[in-house]
């Protein structure tokens, strides 16, 4: 295979399985959520509802896609795209295996932060272009929001990248080989719950999903879209906190450590990152929702100073330990 | 002066400027077709006009139309929640001006019926308070179906005691329309621990937890006078310190029989109203198991069978009655003129009095809060608009 | 009134980063959702497997015939028309020497509010209801139903308890009225809308 | 180096087309999203030099963080909409020509001027060095922007506040 | 002794001698034939169907089409009265809608169904009429309850519609008052099933009577 | 790719920041040409540092940077100021401060 | 820089996949607008008022604290991954400049701008 | 208070008030059921002042109104005084082709929707009512429904 084949090849694969994931993460929520509520969940569409994400993605593109005459065209007809890149774009650094990933970049958790962050942009926009007060309400909620969330969520990810001592993610994983962070007396735990907390609040899920919250903006940001760019918005949301999950478990869990063979690494990252998932949807589902104020003030008044109490202490730890880290 | 400023509205210096903002009529929390024009300055809802009358089924001039016999059954479709308590009060008006009398064995039934209605419609309001507070894709929808799960419960007993599950016509002028069906005494205490320990677990579930106490604690609060002169009734008005149930005070049907107590919080806020209704749950729960133990034998109506539609007749006159509903005083205003169908039925609903709260309490919330007045507020609209 | 059950909430701190509080609510709340993740869903499989209906079960209409003839149990006595309160039934009676029969009977199954009071009044048991709900259709004119029709869903479906006569008794009249419940149905009939009503008090 | 000439050139084309549209587009909301694609391409910018540290700090603080608050600003002070989100603009002769001569007058600086064309090599892990190199050699700066930013945003809160 | 039933004519033939028939029959809405796709894409599937074997490509792309259409209904959430209480049963666990994967959505723009569940009142049906023709196309409405039907035992009041299908068009009626889980989704199910037989020319399969 | 088209690059986009500023009306308007244009700085800044395999410039960056937030921060405060007192951000009306 | 062009490839995959996916679906779904259905949802009543007005203060303070600490975030990471050469210093370094920012917290807790009205 | 102290001090303060008779001759509302009281319509609000305030009668049920054909129609309203369980139903008669009343708003702010109820579906217009709208019907809509000249099934083009 000629040099040049790989760089093509390796994202159009990752695209493709992204793809795949996110679809099927959605009908593992759905059955899952539907246990937690004494259900079955989707059943007859195919066996024990398998094929039940096909359905629905066919379905949304054979849907009407309706422009509100109201709506800034534009930036309405752009903001699906603009929203999907960054929730897509972070898969871009994850190492799925020592050597198997797109790109493992140098500065790959830092890579991830400052792209997820760009998520803003395409919501506000998705928000904005509506031209619809429930959209617009949501959007203001959801940046202020997502960007109250993002320190706190940078504080907790450094945890481990401060114990590790390099930001490129397959170092981060391979020091954990002896010991996962999570194991990591105190600190890792607490910053897996501060992880935790924060991917919750910054993908904008139940209890932090004011910028959805039917109960008060029907659907939010996206209640004008339909058809394929609702399919979008939806698979970048999924993708987005998949990709957390992803980061969740190569921060805290070892990422591909685990016994067995060496084929089956990307294997227990994937399950441990779907265990990720699980949790946040088990949060998810388990609470009431939150009030917009309360949600700042959790973040600004006990998160965020705890993430950066908690990364002084352990950098303390760290050298106090000597170079040696871990 | 330029162009630029041509088109400037002038704005009052203070605020920020205004959004109007429609809740409703199809909106996940309106809880049927209820529109809230909401002004908003940023997310502060500043005034609100409530816009009701989307289910306006005439049921005032469809009752002059139909006899007696026949309106219990439509009567059930004002409060389609609590079809039984509705049902209950225009029961009761009838006998009042006939002075008819009630077996003792259907006033029991009566009883039961009414006290598991409460606690269903409860469960309901429950589970969509949550369903608003939590939203449909999270932890609200648990609680939502949870809810709704331990309600096809009775669901089931009434269907087994009367055949349908949610309008039933069971009551009739005179008493009763069904007898228990076999098993069913024991069914019910069975079903009554179910949901009871059920209840047990939603209280865990919400009430330790802070993210919901601030949510309803200081929220929405309805003053003493303000509940009373609005007429606001139920738990709305146990929430705001007033002892008042109707149970208790007039002691109609067999309710002077049976032991419990009336809860009455002092706050006036969501939170109290959610602490009455929890108290009710199991109060309503305590109500059917004593009924239960001392239910006599005898016949469930004092009239005969029904068999054809005018067989009801009462003399000429007028009575209130009222009943305490799930969601408060149902009244009942009959006027008689001797034929076989009212002149006038005035129908009191409580969810009409008590959504007249909304325009004094709301101003000054969050649209979040909005949600939560309203869900704990608990209207049905087919009894606001009738 | 025992004060355990009056409990008004004492409050506990309801500050938003309370963190151990929060967090015990946390764990709390968390547990009782994987407690109901190990429960039994409650879901019937309805299509495949439908729920035990009870045997009052109030479902769609239908007329009877007789046991032991195999005539029509209807005598077409309108009882059942001037009873309902949206006025679906429609009948026209059809004057025979030894008993009258239902010339036409049409009920508007779209307007019906399934309230068993034309169940109730039936002095022959001839309208009934069955256990079932499942007649969705396309087209409403479907949902007219007419004495074939009627009777083609007396067969299909079971039936429920529910008639007539057995609702009566179970109302336990007092004891004079019994003898006019078992009056000839006709006279009531002929006496029509505003008819004998037994007065009230 | 062709490679690094096409992206130099797309970027190229992407950051002036974006500022130009900053600068002309009638609807301010329209020129905030032109804005953060001009500095999403001065990020891309930043890559091509092997600054990728400044580049990820680009997406975060100026993409992410900036274009926050410019609209913020806007929400809070004008309407979003129709003729008051529009802006006119005036003397556009006047910058026209001033903007003009300038860039005449840097270019052909730039262009008398003979610089440099290779890169000389450079240490692989940049963010370590530049942490290094903060923390030692700029210690005092360091803690200087601390005071500064921390003025900034105390004043910024003052102005900002709401006067009740 | 066993009784052997009538075999029903479907629909009845005496029904035009009801008002309410009556009116339904210059009153009720139909569906606007064909789904409006660019003339494109009109063109090329005709030559596809018009080439030789190539009615088996269109057909079978319909059939997966139309499986997909059905395999993912999403109802709006719109209640209006007491059916839609029995609605939300049918939501809930015991009956699970989400089994035949359809998911309730709180925006009209996101469904493919509106469940009209209840009394439509002559202040509603502006609004409801708004709902509706705000989702996207295709789309399709249920009729849940005698309300809807009819007006139901409402049907003699002045302020209420006598029957939804005034309004919007309807596919599938539901009786019963309410109509309990059960009866929903069997509407739902026949529903399905006339998706199942949609055209590309989006012309609604022909009514099919039931002969029961 | 030599350092000449980075500067020159550079300058462009200073100069139709300059531009943005000159013309803009809106202060708003404004504040994004002065974005526009320290943007550009930085431009300059780590293109030199590079070229010159110098990491004080890709430090000094970073300083610049969070400078350039923190001074977008206020600017936009005052803005805010403004417009609460005199009810416009456009900068005509803002004569006043000058005299 | 090589793990860029992977990156930037992928950029471009997932921007064709959008682009693509809504062009598919721009030939299969069909299109009926009229003008109800093209007016903006508001639960059924028509909307009156506009959507885009003012906001009140709040919203901007809240970023404004977020921008100045995201500014302090960026000296996190290269102080993070120096650490281990820098030793306690470092951590000192460190901890006076997040405690002069800690003092704009502070301020910021004071005014109440972390209640956000 | 009780009913019977109730019924004493109505009669000593407004003679001119009827207590306890109905409209239909026969005495009504059963034993323990309301202390109607029927005053002429200028001492209305005064009476409801006495209600309120004498007689603490805060608790507002319901207002409404009975249309008597051609006898006129007559406003009922029911206030409770909840802590001692004093029931009162006041009537006023309005007299044949009246259709104006005072507004009970000023002592009861619940007296609001039920009022503009009461004028939706009667049309009684109640001076010093501060927002007289229909409530329940569209404001474009024709006629007073529950009066008794107005048939129940009152055709509403294009609906129905
Ligand atoms: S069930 Fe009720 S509504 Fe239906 S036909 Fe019988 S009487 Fe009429
Ligand atoms: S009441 Fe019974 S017998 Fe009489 S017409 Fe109706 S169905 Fe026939
Ligand atoms: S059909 Fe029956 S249950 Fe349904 S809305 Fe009408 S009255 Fe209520």
């Amino acid at each position: 295979m000629p040099e040049w084949v790989t760089p093509l090849v390796a994202p159009f694969i990752l695209l493709n399985a992204v793809i795949g994931l996110v679809t099927y993460v959605t009908l593992l929520e759905r059955k899952f959520a539907a246990r937690m509520q004494s259900r079955i969940g989707p059943y007859r569409v195919g066996p024990h509802g398998l094929l039940q994400p096909i359905a629905d993605a066919i379905k949304l593109m054979m849907k009407e896609d309706v422009v509100p005459t109201a709506a800034d065209r534009p930036v309405y007809n752009l903001a699906p795209v603009v929203f999907l890149i960054p929730c897509m774009l972070i898969f871009a650094t994850i190492p799925f295996a020592p050597g198997l990933g797109v790109a493992d970049l140098n500065i790959g958790v830092l890579f991830f932060l400052a792209v997820s962050a760009m998520e803003i942009v395409g919501l506000f926009m998705a928000g904005w272009g509506s031209n619809n007060k429930y959209a617009l309400l949501s959007a203001m909620r959801a940046v202020n929001q997502v960007i109250s969330y993002d320190l706190p969520f940078i504080f907790a990810a450094l945890t481990p990248v401060l114990l590790a001592g390099s930001l490129r993610m397959s170092d981060i994983a391979a020091a954990q080989q002896g010991l996962w962070f999570i194991f990591y007396p105190v600190i890792g735990q607490l910053a897996f719950i501060a992880f935790i907390v924060a991917t919750v609040a910054s993908e904008n899920r139940a209890p932090f999903d004011i910028l959805e919250a039917e109960s008060e903006l029907v659907a939010g940001f996206r209640v004008e879209y339909s058809g394929m760019k609702f399919a979008i918005i939806q698979l970048g949301e999924y993708a987005h906190v998949i990709g957390a999950s992803f980061l969740g478990a190569l921060l805290f869990l070892g990422a591909w450590a685990g016994p067995g063979p060496e084929w089956a690494g990307p294997i227990w990252f994937l399950i441990k990152a779907m265990l990720v998932f699980l949790l946040i949807t088990w949060v998810r589902w388990s609470f009431v929702r939150i009030r917009v104020d309360q949600i700042l003030a959790l973040s600004w008044k006990a998160l965020m100073p705890a993430t950066l109490v908690l990364l002084i202490a352990t950098a303390v730890v760290v050298v106090w330990r000597g170079h040696a880290g871990v | 002066m330029t162009t630029a400023n041509a088109g400037r509205v002038e704005l009052d210096y203070a605020g920020s400027e205004r959004l109007t903002m429609n809740m409703g009529p199809q909106h996940p929390s309106a809880h049927g077709v209820f529109r809230a024009i909401l002004t908003l300055e940023g997310e502060t809802v500043v005034g609100i006009d409530a816009v009701i009358g989307y289910l306006h089924r005439c049921h005032e001039k469809l009752a002059e139309t139909l006899t007696y016999a026949q309106y219990p059954s439509i009567a059930s479709k004002t409060d389609y929640v609590a079809a039984m308590t509705s049902e209950f009060a225009y029961v009761r008006a009838a006998e009042t001006i006939g002075t008819i009398e009630v077996p003792k064995r259907a006033e029991y039934l009566r009883v039961i019926a009414a006290e598991l209605q409460r606690v269903a419609s409860h469960l309901l309001w429950l589970g969509t308070w949550c369903l608003d507070m939590g939203g449909a894709l999270g932890g609200g929808a648990t609680i939502f179906l949870y809810c709704i799960r331990e309600r096809e419960l009775i669901l089931d007993l009434f269907e087994s005691l009367v055949g349908a599950r949610l309008l039933y016509g069971f009551y009739q002028v005179g008493g009763v329309r069904y007898d228990l069906p076999a098993g069913w005494a024991d069914q019910c205490r069975t079903t009554v621990d179910l949901i009871e320990q059920r209840i047990g677990e939603y209280e865990r579930m919400l009430e330790d937890n802070p993210f919901f106490m601030v949510r309803t604690q200081g929220v929405g609060v309805i003053s003493r006078e303000l509940a009373q002169e609005l007429g606001i009734g139920g738990p709305l008005l146990r929430g705001s310190g007033v002892h008042h149930d109707l149970r208790r005070a007039d002691g109609y049907s067999s309710y002077r029989d049976f032991e419990f107590a009336v809860p009455v919080e002092t706050s006036g806020d969501c939170f109290a109203r959610y602490r009455v209704r929890m108290v009710e749950f199991r109060q309503a729960l305590r109500i059917v198991r004593q009924a239960l133990d001392r239910l006599p034998d005898g016949p469930i109506s004092s009239r005969p069978g029904l068999k054809s539609v005018a067989q009801v007749r009462i003399p000429k006159g007028e009575a209130y009655a009222r009943i305490e509903g799930a969601r408060g005083e149902v009244g009942c205003y009959l006027i008689s003129d001797g034929s076989a169908k009212p002149y006038r039925m005035k129908w009191r609903g409580a969810s009409f009095s008590n959504l007249a709260v909304l325009p004094h309490i709301i101003p000054g919330h969050k649209v979040a809060d909005v949600v939560a007045i309203m869900g704990s507020v608990d209207p049905v609209f087919g009894e606001v608009d009738r | 009134m025992p004060a355990s059950e009056l409990r008004t909430y004492a409050g506990g701190t309801t500050s938003a980063t309370n963190v151990p509080v929060i967090v015990r609510a946390v764990l709390a709340a968390m547990r009782i959702t994987l407690r109901n993740l190990f429960r039994k869903p409650v879901t019937v499989h309805y299509p495949d497997k439908e729920r035990a209906y009870p045997d009052r079960y109030r479902g769609l209409l239908a007329l009877v015939y007789e046991q032991d003839t195999g005539e029509e149990a209807c005598i077409g006595c309108r009882l059942c028309e001037f009873v309902c309160p949206p006025a679906v039934i429609k009948v026209e009676m059809l004057k025979s020497e030894k008993r009258n029969y239902a010339k036409s009977f049409t009920l508007e199954l779209y307007a019906c509010e399934f309230c068993e009071l034309c169940v109730q009044v039936c002095p022959t048991d001839a309208i009934v209801m069955m256990k079932s709900f499942d007649m969705a259709t396309t087209d409403r004119r479907e949902l007219l139903l007419d004495k074939d029709r009627l009777h083609a869903i007396g067969q299909q479906f079971p039936q429920s308890w529910a008639t007539g006569n057995k609702l009566r008794d179970m109302q336990g009249p007092p004891k004079q009225a019994r003898a006019v419940e078992h009056a000839p149905a006709s006279a009531e009939a002929s006496a029509g809308k505003v008819s004998e009503g037994t007065a009230g008090a | 180096m062709t490679g690094e000439a096409l992206a130099f050139w797309g970027l190229a084309v992407i950051l002036v087309g974006s500022a130009l549209a900053v600068v002309l587009t009638k609807n301010l909301f329209h020129a905030v999203l032109w804005l953060a694609l001009a500095l999403t391409g001065t990020a891309g910018v930043f890559l091509l030099l092997d600054a990728e540290f400044l580049a990820a700090v680009q997406l975060l603080l100026y993409a992410g963080g900036i274009v926050t608050i410019v609209v913020f600003a806007i929400v809070v002070t004008e309407r979003l909409v129709g003729e008051r989100i529009s802006q006119t603009s005036r003397r556009i002769a006047a910058g026209a020509i001033v903007a003009a001569g300038i860039l005449a007058a840097v270019v052909s600086a730039v262009m008398e001027r003979p610089l440099a064309l290779e890169r000389p090599p450079m240490e692989s892990d940049l963010t370590q060095i530049i942490g290094e190199t903060v923390m030692t050699r700029f210690v005092l700066p360091f803690e200087l922007l601390a005071v500064l930013m921390l003025a900034g945003l105390m004043g910024a809160i003052y102005f900002a506040r709401p006067d009740d | 002794m066993a009784i052997k039933g009538p075999v029903p004519q479907i629909p009845v033939p005496v029904w035009r001698n009801f008002k309410d028939l009556q009116e339904w029959e210059t009153l009720h809405q139909t569906r606007p034939e064909g789904d409006k796709h660019s003339a494109l894409f009109e063109r090329v599937t005709e030559g596809i169907h018009g080439f030789p074997g190539g009615f088996l490509l269109t057909t079978a792309a319909d059939a997966f089409f139309n499986w997909a259409r059905k395999s993912s209904v999403w109802p709006v959430t719109f209640g209006l009265a007491c059916c839609a209480i029995e609605m939300m049963a049918t939501f809930a666990s015991r009956f699970d809608v989400e089994r035949l994967g359809m998911v309730p959505w709180a925006s009209p723009r996101h469904s493919d169904l509106m469940i009209v569940s209840g009394t439509v009142t002559i202040k509603m049906a502006p609004m409801l009429t708004r709902i509706y023709d705000q989702m996207p196309d295709p789309k399709w409405a249920v009729s849940m309850g005698s309300c809807a039907n009819s007006g139901g035992p409402f049907r003699h009041g002045y302020h209420v519609v006598k029957g939804v299908d005034r309004v919007i068009p309807v596919d599938v009626y539901v009786p019963g008052c309410p109509p309990p889980p059960e009866s929903l989704l069997n509407g739902l199910l026949l529903l399905q099933d006339q998706i199942s037989h949609f055209r590309r020319t989006g012309r609604r399969a022909t009514p099919n009577p039931k002969v029961d | 790719m030599g350092l000449q088209a980075y500067l020159i690059l550079a300058a462009v986009v200073f100069c139709i920041g300059l531009f943005g500023v000159i013309t803009r009306r809106n202060t708003i308007g404004i504040l994004l040409g002065i974005e526009l244009m320290l943007n550009s700085v930085n431009i300059n800044l780590v293109a030199f540092a590079r070229y010159s395999g110098d990491v004080t410039g890709m430090v000094f960056t970073v300083f610049t940077i969070c400078i350039t937030v923190t001074e977008a921060a206020l600017g936009l405060a005052i803005v805010i100021l403004l417009f609460r007192v005199r009810r416009t951000v456009t900068a005509d009306h803002l004569d006043l401060l000058k005299g | 820089m090589t793990g860029y062009y992977s990156v930037a490839v992928f950029l471009g995959m997932i921007i064709a996949f959008a682009v693509v996916s809504l062009a598919v679906a721009r030939v299969l779904s069909p299109s009926r607008p009229y003008a109800s259905k093209l007016e903006s949802y508001e639960c059924g009543s028509i909307p009156f008022g506009d959507a885009w007005v003012q906001f009140p203060v709040g919203f901007y303070l809240v970023a404004l604290l977020f921008i100045v600490f995201d500014a302090l975030a960026v000296f996190l990471f290269p102080w993070v991954l120096a650490l281990r050469g820098l030793g306690m210093p470092g951590v000192a370094t460190m901890v006076v400049f997040l405690s002069i920012l800690g003092l704009g917290w502070f301020y910021a807790y004071r005014e109440r701008i972390l209640e956000w009205q | 208070m009780t009913g019977e102290q109730a019924r004493a001090a109505i009669a000593e303060r407004y003679p001119a008030a009827t207590v306890d008779a109905s409209a239909l001759e026969r005495r009504s509302l059963g034993e323990g059921g309301p202390v109607t009281v029927t005053v002429p319509v200028d001492s209305w609000v005064e009476f409801a002042h006495f209600a309120k305030t004498t007689l603490g009668c805060r608790f507002f049920s319901f207002l409404s109104a009975v249309d008597w054909k051609d006898e006129g129609l007559e406003v009922v309203v029911k206030v409770d005084n909840v802590d001692t369980g004093l029931s009162l139903l006041m009537k006023t008669r309005l007299g044949p082709g009246v259709s104006a009343c005072p507004s009970l708003t000023m002592l009861y702010r619940g007296a609001d929707w039920m009022e503009r109820e009461c004028y939706d579906m009667f049309g009684i217009r109640f001076d010093g009512h501060p927002d007289l709208r229909r409530i329940l019907l569209g404001d474009d809509w024709v006629g007073h429904p529950l009066l008794k000249s107005y048939a129940v099934d009152t055709p509403h083009p294009p609906y129905r």
